[in-house]
């Protein structure tokens, strides 16, 4: 299927030859980045591969899962899609691991037999892992308060009087969540300058509320210092952008006037 | 909903999980068929019928429906370790930072950047208490009202200006640097 | 209070209108008299038996005892308030997963047993949600945080105690095939 992944020199298994890649390896270029994210790290990818080919964990053969493993990762890399370090180090561990298998054991070494196979290690870690995985399942699927069921509580005196509490840190939380769940369809671009010209804008339309024209010159107060005013100034452009004021001038150098635009249609 | 026995069931689970009054309208909503107003106000009759001589009771108020308790048992509320602070919800606070870092918005704004509609009550829950107000009105279609955060919005925050709120400007950049974006909005 | 049916309507009140369990230490502090244990819980097993059958049921979880919906009528509550509840990412579910079987443990331990890097969005989101809390640090160097999950991580789950969890898989089952993990799961 693949020309990338089929090379013509295949294992051996278990001493079975080994004749052709297995057909689900392939996977169709675009929905690689996708297909790889759903992995949660190395220890997830060998035991899905482990898992899908129905292999024993507790023999794993190494130079097939290696051979397989670092597919993965070539496609990862030719993808050039970020490639965690985790993903590297694991390869490494796979060919040491496997380089060790090639080395005669010797006599002495069996009295330690449960060092012997370079193997039992990895195998441990992905038990463990693979039994946190089907935790973590598992915990998802209990009843949890706000998505499955809520707690009671009606309304009494008491509660009414209780006001939530809220501090400008717990603004700059809601707004993190707001970023992260908005993802990359919008960028908030939101500095200092633009909060003042905000400020601002609000000041001017709650200056402007009773409906009247306003002198343009009484909108701006130059005690508040030279900068205050460009952002009172930027806002009446913005709120005429806007078109929530409109700006008006009967000639050449008389008075500018301000007012709100919905008042008067 | 053929059964006024369920239809009774469900219209008390509902109204006792929500401290927040439910008008017929709101109710209305809750089924796929269409209930009459008949209906829903004879089980919200017997509702109440039965739930005489309770510690709760359901009773109708301007917005709505809701469940209360009874003033004579106010005093052992009142002994139950000073209740632990209330908390605005996530959608409260998010609308309250939308209208903060953003004014003046509209409520259609706020629903573009959240990405859902904005309950009624949230709105009324922050006019009521006096962080937001309308400060005019979009000049497009419908004319939307334009809200923006108060005074007592910043004295209660201990903020002297809007601008000694948290900068967004670093944050604002995690949509774009952060490679990790994506994987934050599914942990969030 | 002498009789337990002014007792139960008592309890029922104050349960009813509490949003955070209440536990039996809490409860005896509501009266003058001093009520036996056996008492309270008497009247709390009368008034779990009272609400069998309806939409909102009594439980006792870990931090004491609370009125919640029972999960069938969720689909009516969600449609009162369409906020969308927060899925949780299979990281922070594996993450929450470890601490809760394996506490208390560290970062690095986390990392160890997930073979990746842990997120500190990861952390934040689950302490955020009052599921987890740094109880101690390890006596190595940088003396890291040890995380454990908290009592209202237990609420939260409908459970009273740990060893209420669902159980491990046996180290043994997995040496076996496992349709659990072969299955990849492309929800993104």
């Amino acid at each position: 299927m693949s020309a990338t992944l089929a090379t013509p020199r295949l294992a051996l298994v278990k001493g079975e030859p080994f004749t052709q890649m297995p057909l689900d390896l392939y996977i169709p270029p675009d929905a690689l980045a996708v297909y790889l994210s759903a992995f949660e790290g190395p220890l997830d990818l060998l035991l899905y591969l482990i898992r899908r080919h129905n292999l024993d964990v507790l023999d794993i053969p190494m130079a097939e899962i290696t051979r397989q493993y670092m597919a993965y990762v070539d496609l990862m890399r030719s993808k050039q899609l970020e490639l965690a370090a985790e993903y590297l180090l694991m390869a490494a561990l796979l060919i040491e691991i496997k380089s060790r298998m090639l080395l005669p054991r010797h006599a002495h070494l069996d009295e330690s037999d449960e060092q012997a196979d370079p193997r039992a290690e990895l195998v441990r870690r992905l038990l463990e892992y693979e039994q946190m995985k089907a935790a973590a399942l598992e915990l998802d699927e209990q009843p949890r308060r706000g998505r499955d069921y809520q707690a009671i509580a009606v309304w009494h005196e008491d509660a009414a009087k209780l006001l939530p509490h809220v501090e400008s840190a717990d603004l700059r939380i809601a707004w993190l969540g707001l970023l992260a769940r908005a993802g990359t369809q919008q960028h908030h671009k939101v500095g200092h300058q633009a909060l003042s010209v905000r400020e601002a804008m609000s000041h001017l339309l709650e200056a402007l509320q009773h409906g009247d024209y306003v002198e343009f010159t009484r909108l701006f107060d130059p005690a508040q210092g030279r900068s205050r005013l460009v952002v009172t100034f930027i806002a009446m452009l913005e709120l005429v952008r806007e078109q929530l004021i409109e700006i008006a001038q009967n000639a050449a150098f008389s008075p500018i006037y301000v007012r709100l635009m919905y008042v008067h249609e | 909903m053929n059964n006024i026995q369920d239809l009774k069931l469900i219209l008390e689970s509902v109204l006792l999980s929500s401290r927040e009054p439910i008008s017929i309208n709101e109710m209305r909503r809750l089924f796929d068929d269409d209930l009459s107003i008949e209906l829903l106000r004879r089980a919200l009759d017997e509702l109440c019928l039965a739930w005489q001589g309770r510690g709760v009771e359901l009773v109708q108020i301007a917005e709505g429906w809701r469940f209360q308790t009874r003033p004579e048992y106010q005093r052992y509320l009142s002994r139950l370790n000073p209740e632990k602070q209330p908390k605005y919800s996530r959608a409260v606070m998010e609308t309250l930072a939308i209208i903060a870092y953003k004014q003046p918005v509209t409520r259609g704004d706020i629903e573009e950047i959240r990405g859902v509609t904005v309950n009624s009550q949230i709105i009324k829950t922050l006019e009521e208490r006096d962080w937001i107000k309308v400060v005019g009105h979009r000049d497009v279609p419908g004319r939307p009202a334009l809200f923006a955060t108060t005074a007592s919005f910043l004295s209660d925050l201990n903020l002297r200006a809007l601008d000694e709120l948290p900068a967004l400007l670093d944050l604002g950049s995690l949509t774009h640097a952060n490679p990790h974006t994506a994987e934050l909005n599914l942990e969030l």
